[in-house]
């Protein structure tokens, strides 16, 4: 699959951004002592990561 | 270049450059505006603004969708080979800064004695 | 809660997003006379259709703005002297 | 926030405020971030993933964002309030010891 170099550039920008806000939802999350917004923060991890995958397999894909 | 507006050498290629500068502005529009709702989208809290601006993004991004495919099959836009973008680019970069340096309404554009005022106001 | 005024930023962020769309509107409207490809004045007929739309729902919000007024029938300055 | 962390970085006055801040923000930044992304691409595999994530996205911050309103961290409506919350904020942060 071939895509446009904008838009490998554009995931990659997403992916960079996406990373720091999993790393930090991570850390964070055991600063946090309501249950609540625990649980809003699991839920971040856990989008976060589906779509951290979905960008790795675009970017392999466009690896030539 | 030829000073002659009236020119028919003038009138070759015209459509191609209007077309792919109306269809630019028609997709950097559709651009711009999931943009500006996407914005909106995060800083508006009632429930009601919300559905309706997120059922006009993805409108918005359909639209975008459908000008993109167009382009490309016109071959007004090509993602995907830079190069022959970088062309396009260049031709109506060109020809727009041609269009900038003609004197095109030498003469006085003020309409205003065309709207005036009511008949009973004198 | 459907009839309750809007948030200030809320009701900015919709300015915002009405000036856009008229200006849209209009544009895909006028340039509609100027193209020659029959595809492209489709999509611009499409788009003013969905822009009439999208501006009415809009207008309709818009309306429960905290800073809404009675609308005039012109705009308040002439500029014709 | 965690009692030991909070004493020892005297940021007991602030608490889960600012994480939920934090999220609040990301959530917003990555909104505007997707709606870039998402006018950039023109490769439907692409287009359609990052409208998905676009939604995800928009959820989260309505998530966070009524979460934090509930809490009273945030208030939408009365900006006088917001203000206020805003400016004692600003007094703590600036009152925290530099570590």
């Amino acid at each position: 699959m071939n895509y446009a170099l904008h838009e490998v550039l554009e995931v990659h920008e997403m992916a960079a951004f996406k990373t720091t806000c999993l790393t930090k939802s991570k850390t964070m999350k055991a600063l946090v002592t309501d249950q609540l917004l625990k649980d809003i923060m699991q839920q971040d991890i856990d989008v976060s990561t589906r779509q951290l995958q979905d960008y790795a397999s675009i970017l392999s894909n466009a690896k030539q | 270049m030829n000073q002659d507006y009236l020119d028919p050498i003038n009138a070759l290629h015209v459509p191609e450059l209007a077309d792919t500068t109306f269809a630019m502005d028609l997709l950097l529009r559709a651009k711009e505006g999931v943009r500006n709702i996407a914005i909106a989208l995060t800083e508006s809290a009632s429930p009601d603004v919300r559905t309706l601006l997120r059922k006009q993004l993805m409108l918005g991004i359909a639209m975008h969708q459908e000008i993109t495919e167009l382009m490309i099959n016109k071959k007004w836009f090509h993602p995907y080979e830079l190069s022959e973008q970088y062309k396009l680019d260049q031709l109506s970069a060109n020809n727009t800064l041609m269009i900038g340096k003609m004197n095109l309404f030498p003469v006085e554009t003020n309409r205003k004695g065309m709207f005036d005022r009511t008949p009973d106001e004198h | 809660m459907d009839n309750q005024k809007l948030a200030d930023h809320e009701s900015l962020d919709l300015h915002e997003v009405i000036n856009f769309k008229t200006l849209c509107l209009a544009k895909s409207k006028l340039m509609q006379g100027l193209v020659f490809d029959h595809d492209l004045r489709a999509l611009m007929q499409k788009d003013v259709e969905q822009s009439m739309q999208a501006l009415g729902e809009l207008q309709a919000i818009y309306q429960r703005a905290p800073f809404e007024a009675p609308v005039p029938q012109n705009r308040p300055t002439p500029i014709i002297n | 926030m965690n009692p030991i962390i909070e004493t020892l970085t005297g940021m007991d006055a602030l608490s889960d405020q600012v994480v939920a801040m934090d999220l609040l923000i990301a959530a917003k930044s990555g909104v505007r971030n997707y709606a870039m992304a998402v006018t950039e691409t023109g490769t439907p595999e692409i287009k359609e993933m990052l409208t998905r994530h676009l939604m995800e996205a928009l959820d989260m911050h309505e998530q966070i964002s009524s979460y934090m309103a509930e809490k009273g961290w945030y208030h939408a409506w009365d900006t006088n309030e917001q203000i206020n919350l805003d400016l004692n904020n600003i007094n703590t942060a600036l009152n925290l010891p530099t570590i």
